[in-house]
């Protein structure tokens, strides 16, 4: 029996024990006529071995393309001690430290992890983490109604520059709750959301604005005066960073005259794999005044009955365990592996280390625009300047292109067709740090063959 | 010996790494756009953040290390196996964005898991997008909703939730914009079906159920229950927490449920990983098939493809920003593979036989079972209400003298119906000889109480450190290290 | 600087407490004629990232092909378990448990592993590693030698069904202190050695006899009769065997009426991957009364202060940090983490799982035999039973066919030829049960394709 | 709490396992071949044994935990990436004789690992396949012996060796059919130079040297030394263990070395994995090249290929069943590529400025120093012989008492010449603050011995088990546990 130890003499003396003459015996609570026998579509038990050979070869067949898609999550070096250690039995398969005394592990990692967002996103405090960053612009959103006393409207405004998948989620999650999200329009020139087009609401009652910094496209909000905007009009501000480019970029409670109020996104650019979009996980950071309506866990230290420095879960009132339907929100496990991944990330890069990731993914990205762009029937789209992504227009549609890219093993980038048809034939591309000179030429040459192969639509 | 924190560890202008790049490059942005001052991050060297990092992992209770019967989680062991192999270049390097052409090893086994998914749970169809079982509740809650309002049946706003559910059950609902209303359970620990009756109405959306329920035994009306909700116009929720109790032997599609949510890091073994990520993903029948939560992956002739909008334009949307926990579901994939069917019998069965025979041999040392006639399902509650009484020896007192014992506490308080309770799940990956350990420590504890009830209330003794005051955390609050501040 | 957590400031400060002016300084008692600047031939620095691509790439290049080669080195499955484990930094960042208390973890696994060898070889007591089975086999002669006070000749027989690097290496390691290593012929029919081939030595002073089973060609010898000849002639024994093998096979400890006196091999097939030939582990196990000649580490278990039960280095008067120039052995540094990796491999498998890997892959040997000899030009070589690899014989030469095999990504087997000429065109072929029904019919496949288009020659 | 023992979670019939096949297969052999009873081997489920061995773990102080100064050892940090890259799959599956065309990639690391190794050495080749240290020696003296042989001085059969030496030297001379000539070590640590000018002679093969040698000092008359030996016919061996300390400042080749061993465990921070596996590559001048043991990497073109007897026809042979331990000489490849000219030069000056920098802060803290007129190299010795006489407290009792402060105990009593002795090595991956927390720890122990002496006698208080009993151990043997050996 694969993973259960019990060997016959167990199970007789168990039974014994018991009172019952067989282990079916223990189901006869269940109404007969329920038990099933066969389980349709699942196959015969393999071997570890067997199961090995063929996870090998499907991995295998995904592998071996060079990417440059960026889009909400990137493709960085992670240090090999940092997955080497978050593996170690005892972070993996523990789970939520609810007792405390035999978790310190974990909860002193957590603070740690709390402490290190806090000070990466300029404001006080940070929960242990979220599922990803597009559920946590969702509950920022909730949590932005709860803390905005003020404002009765549960309107958010929410610009086309953040990713639009988050959007999406934002409206899926919180939408029924009577939240409004308003979309706010963007220059298509540079890509980013003039203050201008906040025009419509400059007499509304705003819960919230979200400010995208960098935004989807790869640009640079002016987050000073959509900060100011907004706080001049009682609304508060949700900052949805990268995390990463916050090692160069103003932290969010450095915005404007009086900082973002909330900041939260994609954490999965420290020290997450690619992984097929999962698990990663969502951050989350605020004011002390606002800590009570922040969702999530929060580990705070205390002292133990000796007057030892400890750590424990705090502020449990505000989650469903305790508080249940009037919980800041329903989440209970969370991404807490990831969060050890990135603690361990944030310790081994130190912030000069996450300065190089960010600088060498800033030159790289601008060297990838420079060579693509050199190309007849590739320019750069937007002006201004961006982080680690930018947009080209092609001359053709971009859909043809990604394919034949992909035969050569060239992952060119996201199309933005579909989402930004106002940008043309536009592609968005990403260069982080782990690209070379070699890579970008190579991507290059594979391009400027694709274009002559291919004609002009 | 205390372990500082990182930051202690840290010394301005050290940089003896070799994982950053080499250079510092130029970046060429406006001054304004960018931070004055560098956050504050540990300068430390590789070395010393892996001793940290692992010195820290010492102090925690897991179950590669110890005994963990925490009721309700379902902390069996997590083959090795499945980490290796979900950490592969091949998956690992994956980016989610990547085209189909070059996605197809993942996606078969992305198809393949919702197929098997749909056999033991018996719904016709499956998403794995949501990224815990609370955002499976939230799907599911979502999907109900969804059903309602395309039948023009808006005012179904009420769902029906026994008072011992998990709390993300009610507060699931609410995010929902649904109302809660309460069902009391009876002295059996079944739903009242009196009051069901009572509850349910023209504005009934539907009830949220967990069988084996969290009172841990199963939920015997559970056919006259769905009568009832499907009667009023409602639907089904299976919140699947429990499923590891009746995997193999019974299915929640079988039972009448609607709509299900499965805890992938509990019945399938991934990884709880010091509090996630799990995956909670949701299966549907018939009715709810058009509003499941996108993507899902389907098959056309032997290519894989993702199904989006286009393919579910009544869905809810989506939940998470590109298909939810995909490592999670790898190793959820590769313990079914190794299990295969009879494997997933035995794991009902065993599980189930762990939990009587430790209900059976605790019963016979002096312990109240909460639900005394009744079968245990995988898991059983302890109420030790007398202990408290007679010698102020409280189930927080007991949780943590077993630390002291080498065993994690189980569940305690929860649900919230039992007093002084504890909810105790062994799981069936758990030897008979560790299951008679922990009876051992439980009668020692029992012992002790009467001859020595301050030593439990100071436990525990042994650990890092002695009990921790909540209440002073949650006072002076302390949630973040800045520079300067003191250390304790 | 990589891995050196120095800042300036310590720099400073550790030289004034030194008071020297400069780290050059340090170095003044060294002849200013001998220091040195550069170092030709290694290259500047490179980051983790870019050596990380860099070996992807390497091992990437190597990759891919099925191998049926044994020879010594087998391809089985690992349990993940045993290298997630094996690589804590517990076991893999420690050294010899030369303090006993602060090491527990290592000796109680070398004391379990120890109780391990013993039962599986059938002897009594284990040492806790050689280099690997080659030069095992080199101080089991040497062991020999000074455990068979008996014989005044230092005269060993060898089998030349032997592996022959075992020959080589133990006549390299233990040829200079005198020792006679003289080589047994063998049945070519049968590939074994009869009792007769040690007829010429029947009245000679012989210290002790190797035993090999199975043998480098796969087939068993008459282990009973060997060991009563040479017991009745006074000299020792020394089985050289497959632990895996013995998981069915009848142990050293039972050979014959005594059993043999001293057991060894090449630990690999129990938990250690291929990785070109090493790191391995030798093993060796001899009688109670033997111990105090064997090399190597050995764990005992004892009692502390306070009569708990614990483990620690027993014995060390044979090694050569106490004994120097008496010692049993120059042995020092050995392979403990391969050992590591073995103990938790055989908890894993036990006897029964053990058992299954070695009928397993004996039964694949003989499916694999049956399809490469149902070609035309290609026959089983030997009569006789074998463990898991067999002998082919070809109607032409073996090389070439392995080289075309080869470019199919088929590695065919260990060509005999140089080793053993007299058995023609022979090719020593294995099979663990690593391998399916598809890749022995793969394997048949593409041999049959190569024997169609090269010409015999 | 202790860890029982693996066979004491054995059950008899127990299997729970999924790394086995699934079936038994037949087996074909004669009965008399087969064993009667299967061994005794653990009948556990890969919980147990995975909790067991994670459990056992924990007991063991290592790098990744633990301040490591063991003298002569070289317990520097094992960069993690070492370990993950050596481990891939392309690596760890290839099998030693993979024909070339499908080894180019292996085979390049070990050509340009070769190639680093002369370079940071100073040697004309390498040859990579001895397993450990000692068997670098081993291959070292055979090539000596082969060398003279050439030569037809078969009489020569004389190794010098240095009374401070580690054990291995002499062992390893003797393993070679020399005879061992001990020379005296003189106050300041350097070898007696008169006393060497008596001991060469016609006999002399040659004389094995550490430098700087095992006192923890540079052999300053080198020069002088190589002259000596050489004039007398003989050649010199360097044994590398020590490395480390001059990396990158001098070289063994350019003081006179005809070969040399590496400590590839050591120096390249391959790990030592409780106790191996390790690396002994040798280099060798011009001299011993053609003896040099096989196999070796050569390159034609772009092409690599192993060289075997037909390519060095005069080799000394093979010392392993392959090319000796392939998976460590990747993980020094790799820290190598990862160190590069600068960084190989940083860890001499910083392994010399922590060494240095302990020795004065003890030295100041009242300890002697055992050659306090010298500058340490990358380890020096203190000798505790007045504590020893005036408070009974000897160098093992220091060295236990410092487990009970966090801290791994130096080297004891080696080498043998110095009463009492410690042999502090703290390497260069450790920081300024961890140096000072043991130097803390070093000066309560001082002032404890005067206190409380007996506290130290009975060090350590605080691991899984106290001071254990060598002398039992050794008189009532227990090397192996069989059923029904009762547990202690
Ligand atoms: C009964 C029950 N329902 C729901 C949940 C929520 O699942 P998750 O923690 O995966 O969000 C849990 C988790 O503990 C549970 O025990
Ligand atoms: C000075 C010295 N020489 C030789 C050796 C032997 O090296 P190994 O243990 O790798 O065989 C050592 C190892 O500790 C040593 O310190």
């Amino acid at each position: 029996m694969a993973f259960i130890p019990h060997t016959e003499g167990d199970v007789a003396d168990m039974l014994a024990a018991i009172g019952a003459a067989s282990i079916g015996e223990l189901f006869d609570e269940i109404p007969p006529g329920l038990r099933v026998d066969e389980l349709p579509g699942v196959p015969e038990a393999i071997s570890e071995m067997a199961i090995t050979r063929l996870m090998q070869a499907r991995a295998a067949q995904d592998q071996g393309a060079l990417c440059f898609i960026g889009a909400g999550a990137y493709e960085h070096h992670i240090p090999a001690a940092v997955w080497e250690i978050t593996t170690r039995g005892e972070y993996y398969s523990a789970y939520t430290p609810y007792q405390a005394e035999a978790s310190q592990g974990t909860l002193q990692l957590i603070y740690e992890y709390q402490s290190m967002m806090a000070s990466l996103t300029g404001l006080d405090v940070s929960n242990a983490s979220l599922y990803d960053g597009a559920s946590a612009l969702a509950e920022a959103a909730l949590m932005a109604v709860r803390a905005n006393r003020r404002s009765k409207a549960r309107r958010i405004l929410l610009p086309r520059t953040v990713p639009p998948v988050y959007a999406r989620v934002a409206e899926a999650i919180a939408g029924t709750q009577g939240i409004e999200f308003c979309r706010v329009d963007y220059d298509t020139a540079s890509g980013t959301t003039p203050v201008a087009a906040l025009a419509p609401w400059e007499n509304e009652d705003v819960t919230a604005v979200v400010i995208p910094q960098p935004t989807f496209l790869g640009s640079l909000e002016a987050v000073d005066a959509l900060t100011d905007w907004a706080h001049a009009r009682g609304a508060l501000v949700i900052a949805v960073v990268n995390p990463l480019s916050l090692a160069l970029l103003k932290p969010p409670g450095q915005w404007g005259a009086a900082g973002a109020d909330i900041a939260c996104g994609e954490g999965q650019p420290l020290g997450v794999p690619l992984s097929s979009g999962g698990p990663y996980f969502g951050f989350m950071t605020t004011r002390a005044s606002h800590v009570r309506q922040m969702p999530g866990r929060i580990v705070g230290r205390t002292v133990d009955l000796d007057g030892k420095p400890g750590f424990t879960l705090t502020l449990q009132a505000r989650e469903q365990h305790i508080r249940r339907s009037k919980a800041t929100s329903n989440i209970c496990t969370n991404q807490g592996l990831m969060v050890t991944a990135a603690t361990i990330y944030m310790s081994l890069l130190g912030a000069e280390g996450l300065a190089r990731v960010a600088a060498s993914s800033h030159a790289n990205t601008r060297r990838l625009v420079d060579a693509l762009s050199a190309l007849p029937g590739v320019e750069r789209a937007l002006s201004g300047p961006c982080f680690h992504e930018s947009v080209l227009r092609f001359d053709r549609p971009v859909g043809p292109v990604l394919e034949a890219l992909a035969t050569r093993d060239v992952f060119g980038g996201y199309d933005l067709t579909t989402d930004f048809p106002e940008l043309g034939h536009a592609l968005l591309v990403c260069a982080t740090e782990t690209k070379t000179a070699e890579d970008i030429a190579h991507y290059a040459g594979a391009l400027a063959d694709v274009l002559k192969q291919q004609k002009v639509a | 010996m205390t372990e500082p924190l990182i930051f202690e560890h840290s010394r301005a202008g050290r940089f003896a790494r070799a994982q950053a790049p080499v250079v510092r490059e130029e970046v060429e942005l406006p001054a304004d756009c960018l931070r004055a001052e560098p956050p504050v991050l540990p300068e430390v060297s590789e070395l010393q953040a892996v001793r940290h990092y692992t010195r820290l992992s010492q102090r925690n209770f897991s179950i590669d290390t110890h005994f963990y019967p925490l009721g309700s989680c379902t902390m069996k062991y997590n083959p090795r196996a499945c980490n290796t192999l979900a950490l592969q270049p091949g998956f690992r390097g994956r980016h989610p964005y990547a085209p189909a052409s070059h996605s197809q090893g993942f996606l078969a086994c992305m198809f393949e898991l919702q197929e098997m998914l749909k056999g033991v749970t018996g719904m016709q169809a499956v998403s794995l997008t949501p990224m815990a079982g609370a955002q499976g509740e939230l799907a599911g809650v979502l999907m109900i909703r969804a059903y309602h309002h395309a039948r023009n049946e808006t005012h179904r706003n009420e769902i029906l939730v026994p008072d011992a559910a998990h709390g993300t059950n009610p507060a699931t609902a609410v995010m929902c914009g649904m109302k809660v209303v309460e069902l009391p359970t009876d002295a059996d620990g079944d739903v009242d079906i009196a009051a069901l009756e009572q509850a349910v109405g023209p504005n009934t959306a539907g009830i949220m159920l967990t069988n084996p329920s969290t009172v841990g035994v199963f939920e015997r009306k559970i056919e006259q229950i769905a009568k009832i909700v499907h009667g009023a116009g409602g639907l089904l929720y299976y919140d699947g927490a429990n499923l590891n109790a009746i995997l193999g032997k019974v299915r929640p599609g079988d039972m009448g449920f609607d709509v299900i949510h499965m805890n992938l890091h509990k019945t399938f073994s991934t990884p709880h990983g010091g509090g996630g990520p799990g995956s909670g993903a949701v299966g549907v029948g018939a009715r709810l098939q058009p509003f499941m939560p996108i993507p899902v992956v389907g098959r056309e002739g032997d290519r894989y493809r993702w199904q989006d909008e286009k393919d579910l334009p009544q869905s809810i949307g989506r939940l998470s920003g590109f298909m939810g926990n995909a490592g999670v579901l790898l190793r959820a994939y590769i313990y079914m593979r190794m299990l295969g069917q009879e494997g997933m019998r035995q794991v009902g069965e065993f599980a189930t036989l762990n939990a009587n025979y430790l209900a059976a041999r605790l019963k016979a040392a002096g312990f109240e079972l909460a639900y005394p006639r009744r079968r245990a399902s995988h898991e059983f509650i302890i109420t030790l209400k007398r202990m408290a009484k007679d010698q102020g020896v409280t189930a927080m007192d007991v949780a943590k003298a077993l630390l002291d014992y080498g065993f994690h506490a189980p569940t305690t308080y929860f649900p919230l119906l039992v007093p002084e309770c504890l909810l105790i799940e062994p799981t069936e990956t758990e030897s008979k000889e560790a299951l008679d350990g922990f009876i051992d420590a439980m009668c020692d504890i029992m012992e002790r109480a009467v001859r020595d009830a301050e030593h439990l209330k100071g436990a525990p003794w042994t650990l890092p450190v002695r009990r921790l005051d909540d209440v002073r955390a949650a006072r002076q609050l302390d949630v973040a290290w800045r520079p300067g501040s003191v250390d304790a």
